[in-house]
């Protein structure tokens, strides 16, 4: 970066002191999934603003009572914007933030600021990725069952999962979409098994949430069948497999939440990743072929999700 | 047994030496750091930095210190019980399982009778989260006793059963009923009323949990020394035979062990969300709501000698040590994982440490006379006897 | 053992062992101060001393076991060093521990194999093994199945098997460290039978027993130490019984035998037709009936393993019967729980002392109220009472006369007669209205042995009503004022000790009534 | 539905499923039978297990030889069994706790190199299945026994080898004279400190396979923390089968196939909650064992240390 005040959008007067924005997030950056999606935001930001922007990450938060020592810490150190990247964090936010009314905190994925002035929230439609997904597999089913593969029924992953199984029956209500939830995060052998299982019961496409499904990738990719992918971008680790991948681009958000930051607006505003702001995109594989018409439906179907004609009906 | 005289002075050069024996585990700590020290400069971080970051972070300040507490709080309990389950020669590896369950007993209870007194329901989810505790600790003290399971087996298995409860719980029946609306689906329980928190000494967080635990240990310590069921699980411990002979049953007194080491897992759990959270929130696994402290609790507690009251600055130290950690990550921005392995190098070190302190100890024996300095047990009996 | 070797060592060359100027010190303890010592081909050589003397560190010395302190050790007047029993075991030294150095989990051969070269390497060779040791087995008369499991075995078989692995190694020195403290008096027989044919073989013989008439009787020469010094060593034809005593102790022992008439009262401890279950869930007591009254010891005789500890854990609640009724002072107490019978008034020295009668890493203070820790005044609303507890064992430890630097001193750091002491201390001092005493003496020297004695026989004249279990003949002949023999669980006969013999007992012992003709049928 | 689980394809699902679940828990659990039936109780098997993986990926995914990998693989859970003796024969460590050190370092090393050497998940092209020439053209059998990689065959051929190995052979001998009474096995020259370091160090080596096993064989990637608690089940499992090599086959399967079940059922669609399907393979293990009669009795020696006097 070579003239900061023509690129940054988001110093403002400034021009000497950098945007400081420190981040926790619960697993490790380089999970291919949840952290590794806040992760890449960063490193785009960074790579736009250079020497305006300086960030401190901490990852492997799982332990919340770490978690909101990191956060506290990071705002006694003067840090700009604080990024509590975990829904579990919510309540550490709600008792930190107003310690720090000269800090942004940033909460997601969740939409609750809890009313303090400066807490933003911020979460991802996920559901409206896994549609599109859905969407995808609906139409590449041949034999009319697809598995899913998640770590436990809650959170983003159901979201998505839900969006999913929506999207898939958008196209044919009779598809048998079968989840499996493996219990835990970490366990790639049991994810890799219930995939296999999937495909044994007859699945012809798979789908998971969270770092674990790398196991359950490499079985649909073993089989030869197609994977979609969520959180990050799973399309370089499966080439021949991974058909699409809804992606976060939290970057969006976060330079909407630098902007405000510079006009003073310290909090409360909600944000969502959609596929319409481009906090979400859902990245087609370009080495798999996918006929026009499927092309086209994708197109449609994210259409009418931007412009609300399509609904995504809860579970 | 010799005149007092003669003996004050070899005895003021012992207790010198036993000091310096107690330190043992300090030595071993930094010792394992110096190890650290390397892979932070294979890292490209300045160890002096880190380290400097580390101490800063764990007792560099007031607000500091008061962290270091609050992680303290739940080694120290799961290390009391730790404490009891050694002494009657049981290896309760089910701490997590055990603060799993006690915390959910003790938050139902806390979400549903919302009309009690403060204090009341507090004294009511201590008890919840210790019979949570005594649950997941009685069953593999039963199937020890009784059906002749191992409790290692047992205890490993029980943790992950527990973690499948807290997991159907959380985003089933207890979940947040906000959350059970939203679309983000955190796995967590609403919050406690703000009248059933643990008081905390305002700003920070430090939480009436830990004079309450301190309170426990001593009272730990009574247990084992000073009554008779202390005595019979020492027994136990120490000889199944014996104990028989004595008339003691022996079955039983497992069964109470396991209890008891249940109970002070289970009574971390509910401190963690009473005092801490004030709600229940996972990620999935046991070590998102424990923080490993049904783990590091043992470790603490063999910082401590497995001697309860020894236990309690060994509980500071290795929470320090957990929070110094983080502060340090954050400061030198190395991988978080680092700090795991650097935990493991400690325990590893200071367990090994036990050896140099034994050996120090003989070799003063040997040099002031076998009547001063006896094995651990021995030790504490003196003290239990003096007191 | 060199590459290569056959499977079964050759006895190795040996003509004379000396050890010089040996020093040994633990913390606290010169256990072996300047000792010299010699054995000679062919020759029993007894050490004896009282417990604590020093024996057995001078034994564990030479099997390299103890790294001695100064000292040099010479074979076939050759310096040899020896720094582990590997070593100890290549100069043809063999040792029988005490405490049997076995697997019990393993059978006999794969005990004698263990540690061998095979000669199917890397697999054992366990058949070639178990054709020498019958054949070694022959040769001594030792009966013994190479392919039974070491805890199937008696304890005299156990020690055939140590004899068995150290003659297998080529041992031409064998170290017996109290090798008759567990045996009874026909596999004493036995084993000095094997000592002998050994000695005309050529071997060299080293014989620890605190049993003077044991040592008159197999040995050649006799060294006694005292306070880990050699104080003398002489051909035992020179000695007797009790000039050996006095030589060992310092002092005239005079040997106890009790010879008062018992003040026999009412009935306190009556078992009727009691069966139960051994460990290994065959029947351990089938049937017995036997009384004991206030004020007179029943000897209860017998080979070890006929149901002596059966019979004493059933009495004392330690072991369900399948059958019968047990009472004490009339009232029925079977099934009860073994608290409530020590609440009874009835005490129990249980034969293995440090495994079931004391917590080893217990001081001795909470070891003396092991029994009572739970009562007052040892224990008021479930807290125990420090400074009784204290002021009780600090008495007993006076009373008692325990060695031992002060009562915080764990248990395991006692000697083996102190241990016995602190145990006596405990049971007695609860006033026992009866004892069930297992093998009190074992492994005590003289003097230790004569205060156990005195002991007893106090209690009996309070009119304590006591039942001693003891494979020691001389024992049993001594204090009981009858002697019931114990065969397979059974009860063979009930002798007053007036008219009682060693020969008859003996017999009964071995399941034969005196008088009976055994005939062998096919001799009909 | 649940009269689905009894179909054909379900039911060679399960069994091929849990062949290949199992196939970990046999190295490391028979790595650490030798251990505990010496004596040592090493509760690092996690820890080595995940450092094994890694060190298996990494060197396939830099060297594309995978016998290289798993070469490495043996090698660092060598060192790391190597230190575990270290500390527990010589140090006379607490083995329970170090063996949790152990495991903590071997969790933060291999996320720690992960991060540093790999940065990102990647595949790497692993062990490929073999078909055994024959049988495995067997209809149905073939498929679910002789169709697998050759880390699975290996891991089935450990069961026999290991109980060989401990009932047949010398070294069987002093490590289960060692396991019970150490004393005897010292004053018979057998050295109890080497032959407890051997084992330690074999079961490091097996761990490592055990980890190699699913980075580089089963699965083809590695991810932070991917053994997932395996470790410990694999410790368990020795409990379970008694000490014994078929009875830990056994266990291991029992484990597997309850787990290999329990995603049947999900994918089945049977109405219980997944939480309760997932705690099933816990739950059974466990009551297997209360309800089981035949408990064998553990190493007396195990988790004692071992010490000449004077
Ligand atoms: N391992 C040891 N550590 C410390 N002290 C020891 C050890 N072994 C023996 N001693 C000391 O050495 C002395 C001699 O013991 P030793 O075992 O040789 O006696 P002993 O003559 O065999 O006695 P006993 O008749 O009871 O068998 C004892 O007083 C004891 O205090
Ligand atoms: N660890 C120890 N510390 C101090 N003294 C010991 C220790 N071990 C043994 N001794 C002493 O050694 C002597 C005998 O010890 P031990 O019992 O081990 O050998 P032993 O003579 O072969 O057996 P026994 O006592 O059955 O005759 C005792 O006097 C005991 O005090
Ligand atoms: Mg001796
Ligand atoms: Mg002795």
């Amino acid at each position: 970066a070579q003239t900061p005040e023509a690129e940054s959008p988001a110093t403002g007067g400034e021009t000497s002191e950098p945007l400081r924005i420190a981040v926790v997030s619960p697993s490790s950056i380089n999970d291919l999934a949840f952290t590794q999606s806040i992760s890449d935001a960063l490193i785009v930001l960074k790579a736009e603003m250079g020497d305006d922007l300086e960030y401190a990450f901490t990852e492997n938060m799982f332990v919340v009572d770490d978690a909101a020592a990191a956060i506290r810490d990071y705002a006694t150190k003067g840090y700009d914007i604080v990024i509590a990247h975990g829904s579990q964090y919510g309540s550490s936010v709600q008792e930190i933030a107003p310690d720090f009314p000269e800090t942004v905190f940033a909460w997601g994925t969740t939409v609750d600021t809890f009313g303090l002035p400066n807490v933003h929230a911020y979460e991802a439609a996920s559901d409206q990725g896994g549609y599109v997904n859905g969407v995808m597999a609906g139409m590449l089913t041949k034999s009319k069952i697809i598995g899913v593969v998640g770590p436990i029924e809650t959170g983003d992953a159901k979201l998505y999962v839900d969006g999913f199984v929506a999207g898939v029956k958008s196209v044919d209500p009779s598809i048998d979409v079968r989840v499996t939830y493996i219990g835990s995060f970490s366990d790639v052998a049991l994810a890799a098994e219930a995939a296999t299982t999937h495909i044994a019961a007859g699945a012809d496409i798979l789908t998971g949430s969270a770092q674990m499904v790398v196991g359950a990738i490499g079985k649909a990719e073993e089989a030869g069948l197609y994977w979609f992918g969520t959180q990050a971008n799973q399309n370089a680790f499966a080439p021949k497999t991974v058909v699409a991948s809804q992606v976060y681009h939290w970057e969006v958000i976060l330079r909407e939440i630098i902007s405000l930051h510079a006009a003073g607006i310290m909090g409360g505003h909600t944000f969502s990743a959609t596929l319409q702001n481009g906090g979400q995109v859902i990245t087609i594989n370009p080495e798999i072929e996918l006929s026009e018409e499927i092309k086209t439906k994708v197109e449609e179907v994210i259409a009418g999700i931007n412009d609300g004609s399509i609904v995504i009906p809860k579970p | 047994m010799p005149p007092k005289q003669a003996t004050s002075d070899l005895r003021l050069k012992d207790r010198a030496g036993s000091i310096f024996d107690q330190l043992m585990p300090i030595f071993a700590t930094l010792a394992a750091l110096l190890v650290g020290a390397i892979f932070l400069m294979l890292l490209g971080a300045n160890p002096l930095v880190a380290y400097g970051a580390l101490a800063q972070g764990a007792f560099g300040s007031f607000n500091a210190f008061t962290e270091t507490l609050v992680k303290a709080v739940p080694l120290l309990l799961v290390g009391l019980g730790t404490c009891i389950a050694y002494r009657g020669s049981v290896t309760n590896i089910g701490g997590e399982g055990q603060m799993i369950i006690g915390a959910i007993l003790s938050t139902w209870f806390g979400l549903t009778f919302t009309e009690l007194p403060g204090w009341l329901a507090i004294i009511i989810a201590m008890l919840l989260g210790i019979i949570g505790g005594m649950i997941w600790g009685g069953i593999p003290g039963i199937l020890k006793a009784y059906f002749n399971v191992n409790e290692i087996l047992s205890t490993v298995m029980m943790n992950a059963i527990a973690v499948q409860v807290m997991n159907y719980l959380m985003r089933g029946p207890m979940i947040d009923p906000v959350q059970r609306e939203a679309a983000s689906q955190i796995p967590q329980t609403a919050r406690l009323l703000e009248t059933y928190r643990l008081p905390r000494l305002s700003p920070t967080r430090l939480h009436m949990g830990l004079l309450i635990a301190i309170l426990l240990a001593v009272a730990v310590y009574f247990l084992l020394w000073r009554t008779t069921l202390g005595y019979r699980i020492r027994a136990v411990g120490q000889s199944q035979p014996a104990s028989k002979y004595g008339g003691i049953d022996v079955k039983k007194h497992i069964v109470v062990a396991l209890l008891l080491s249940g109970a002070f897992a289970g009574l971390a759990g509910m401190m963690q969300v009473y005092g801490v959270n004030y709600r229940m929130i996972t990620d999935g696994s046991a070590t998102g709501f424990t923080g490993n402290a049904g783990f590091n609790g043992i470790v603490a507690a063999l910082f401590g000698q497995l001697h309860p009251l020894i236990t309690i600055p060994a509980s500071v130290l290795f929470g320090g040590l957990l929070v110094g950690a983080n502060a340090m990550q954050r400061v030198v921005q190395v991988p978080s994982a680092l700090i795991t392995a650097l935990n493991g190098l400690v325990v590893v070190f200071v367990v090994s440490s036990e050896f140099f302190r034994r050996r120090s100890q003989k070799r003063r024996q040997s040099q002031f006379g076998t009547e001063l300095a006896e094995p651990e047990d021995a030790e504490m009996q003196q003290e239990a006897g003096e007191a | 053992m060199q590459k290569n070797s056959p499977v079964i060592n050759e006895k190795v060359a040996f003509e004379t062992l000396e050890m010089r100027g040996i020093t040994k010190r633990f913390p606290g303890v010169l256990a072996n101060d300047n000792v010299n010592f010699d054995l000679r081909a062919g020759e029993v050589h007894a050490l004896l001393g009282e417990n604590g003397a020093g024996k057995s560190t001078l034994m564990k010395i030479l099997y390299g076991m103890y790294h001695p302190d100064a000292g040099e050790i010479l074979i076939n007047g050759k310096t040899v060093r020896i720094n582990s029993p590997t070593s100890a075991i290549q100069q043809g030294i063999g040792m029988i521990h005490q405490h049997f150095m076995l697997v019990p989990t393993l059978t006999v051969a794969e005990n004698v194999a263990l540690g061998l070269p095979s000669s199917r390497k890397p697999l054992t060779d366990l058949d070639r093994v178990s054709e020498r040791i019958i054949s070694l087995a022959d040769k001594y008369h030792l009966s013994i199945d190479p392919s039974a499991y070491i805890w199937q075995l008696s304890v005299g078989q156990q020690q055939r098997v140590e004899i068995i692995k150290a003659l297998y190694r080529g041992a031409a020195i064998l170290l017996l460290d109290e090798p008759t403290a567990v045996l009874t008096p026909q596999e004493v027989n036995e084993l000095f039978a094997i000592m002998r044919q050994m000695q005309s073989d050529g071997y060299g013989l080293v014989f620890i027993s605190h049993k003077l008439h044991e040592v008159i009787s197999i040995s050649e020469r006799v060294t006694v130490l005292r306070d880990g010094r050699n104080v003398g060593t002489r051909l035992t034809c020179d000695v007797t019984q009790n000039t050996l005593a006095k030589w060992m102790v310092g002092r005239e022992i005079e040997f106890i035998k009790s010879t008062d008439k018992p003040q026999v009262g009412e009935v306190r401890l009556a078992l009727e037709d009691v069966s139960c279950r051994s460990d290994r869930g065959v029947e351990g007591l089938r049937g017995v009936n036997l009384t004991v009254h206030s004020g007179e010891i029943v000897g209860l005789a017998g080979v070890s393993g006929n149901g002596q500890l059966e019979l004493a854990e059933a009495l004392t609640g330690l072991r369900p019967i399948t059958k019968g009724r047990i009472l004490i002072e009339g009232e029925d107490v079977t099934g009860k729980k073994p608290a409530e019978i020590t609440e009874k008034g009835l005490s129990y020295i249980p034969e293995e002392r440090m495994k079931d009668g004391m917590i080893r890493d217990f001081s001795i203070s909470e070891n003396l109220v092991l029994r009572e820790h739970h009562k007052m005044p040892f224990s008021k609303h479930g807290f125990l009472q420090m400074s009784y507890i204290n002021d009780h064992a600090d008495r007993l430890i006076e009373q008692y006369r325990v060695k031992t630097p002060s009562r915080k001193t764990l248990a395991k750091s006692l000697s083996g007669g102190n241990i016995q002491k602190v145990l006596l201390a405990r049971e007695l001092s609860r006033e026992p209205r009866a004892i069930v005493a297992a093998q009190p003496t074992r492994g005590l020297d003289i003097g230790a042995s004569e205060y156990v004695h005195e002991q007893l026989l106090m209690e009996r004249k309070k009119g304590t009503a006591i039942l001693l279990i003891s494979e020691d003949l001389d024992e049993i002949l001594a204090l009981a004022d009858r002697i019931a023999v114990i065969y397979e669980g059974k009860i063979m006969d009930i002798l007053p000790r007036e008219t009682a013999t060693k020969e008859d007992i003996g017999l009964l012992m071995a399941g034969v009534h005196p008088g009976e003709t055994i005939r062998n049928e096919k001799c009909d | 539905m649940i009269s689905d689980l009894l179909s054909a394809t379900v039911i060679i699902g399960i069994i091929s499923s849990g062949i290949r679940l199992t196939t970990p828990y046999l190295f490391a659990s028979i790595g650490e039978m030798f251990g505990q039936r010496s004596g040592v109780l090493n509760l690092g098997v996690e820890g080595q297990m995940l450092l094994g993986s890694f060190v298996a990926f990494y060197v396939t995914l830099k060297t594309s030889n995978l016998w290289l990998g798993l070469l490495a693989a043996m090698g660092v859970g060598a060192l790391m069994g190597l230190a575990m003796a270290f500390v527990t024969v010589n140090l006379h460590a607490t083995q329970g706790i170090s063996g949790i050190g152990f495991y903590l370092f071997g969790m933060g090393m291999s996320n720690l190199l992960f991060q540093k050497l790999v940065g990102t998940v990647e595949g790497v092209r692993g062990f490929q299945k073999i078909s055994v020439p024959l049988l495995g053209k067997i209809p149905v059998i073939g498929e679910i026994f002789f169709n697998h990689n050759a880390l699975v065959y290996l891991a089935f051929l450990l069961v026999p080898v290991a109980w060989f190995v401990l009932n047949k052979t010398t070294l069987g001998l002093k490590i289960r004279a060692v396991g019970e009474n150490p004393e005897a096995a010292d004053s018979l020259g057998v050295s109890v400190a080497g032959i407890r370091y051997l084992t330690v160090i074999m079961g490091g080596v097996f761990s490592g396979i055990a980890g190699a096993s699913l980075s580089v064989a089963l699965l083809n990637v590695f991810q932070q923390n991917m053994t997932a608690g395996q470790g410990f089940i694999a410790v368990a499992l020795v409990y379970f089968g008694s000490w014994k090599p078929f009875g830990i086959l056994g266990g291991a399967l029992l484990f597997s196939m309850v787990n290999a079940l329990q995603l049947w059922i999900q994918v089945l669609g049977i109405p219980i909650p997944a939480e309760l399907a997932v705690m099933m393979p816990y739950i059974l293990t466990l009551l297997v064992l209360t309800l089981s009669v035949s408990k064998g009795r553990g190493p007396s020696a195990l988790t004692k240390v071992f010490e000449r006097e004077g």
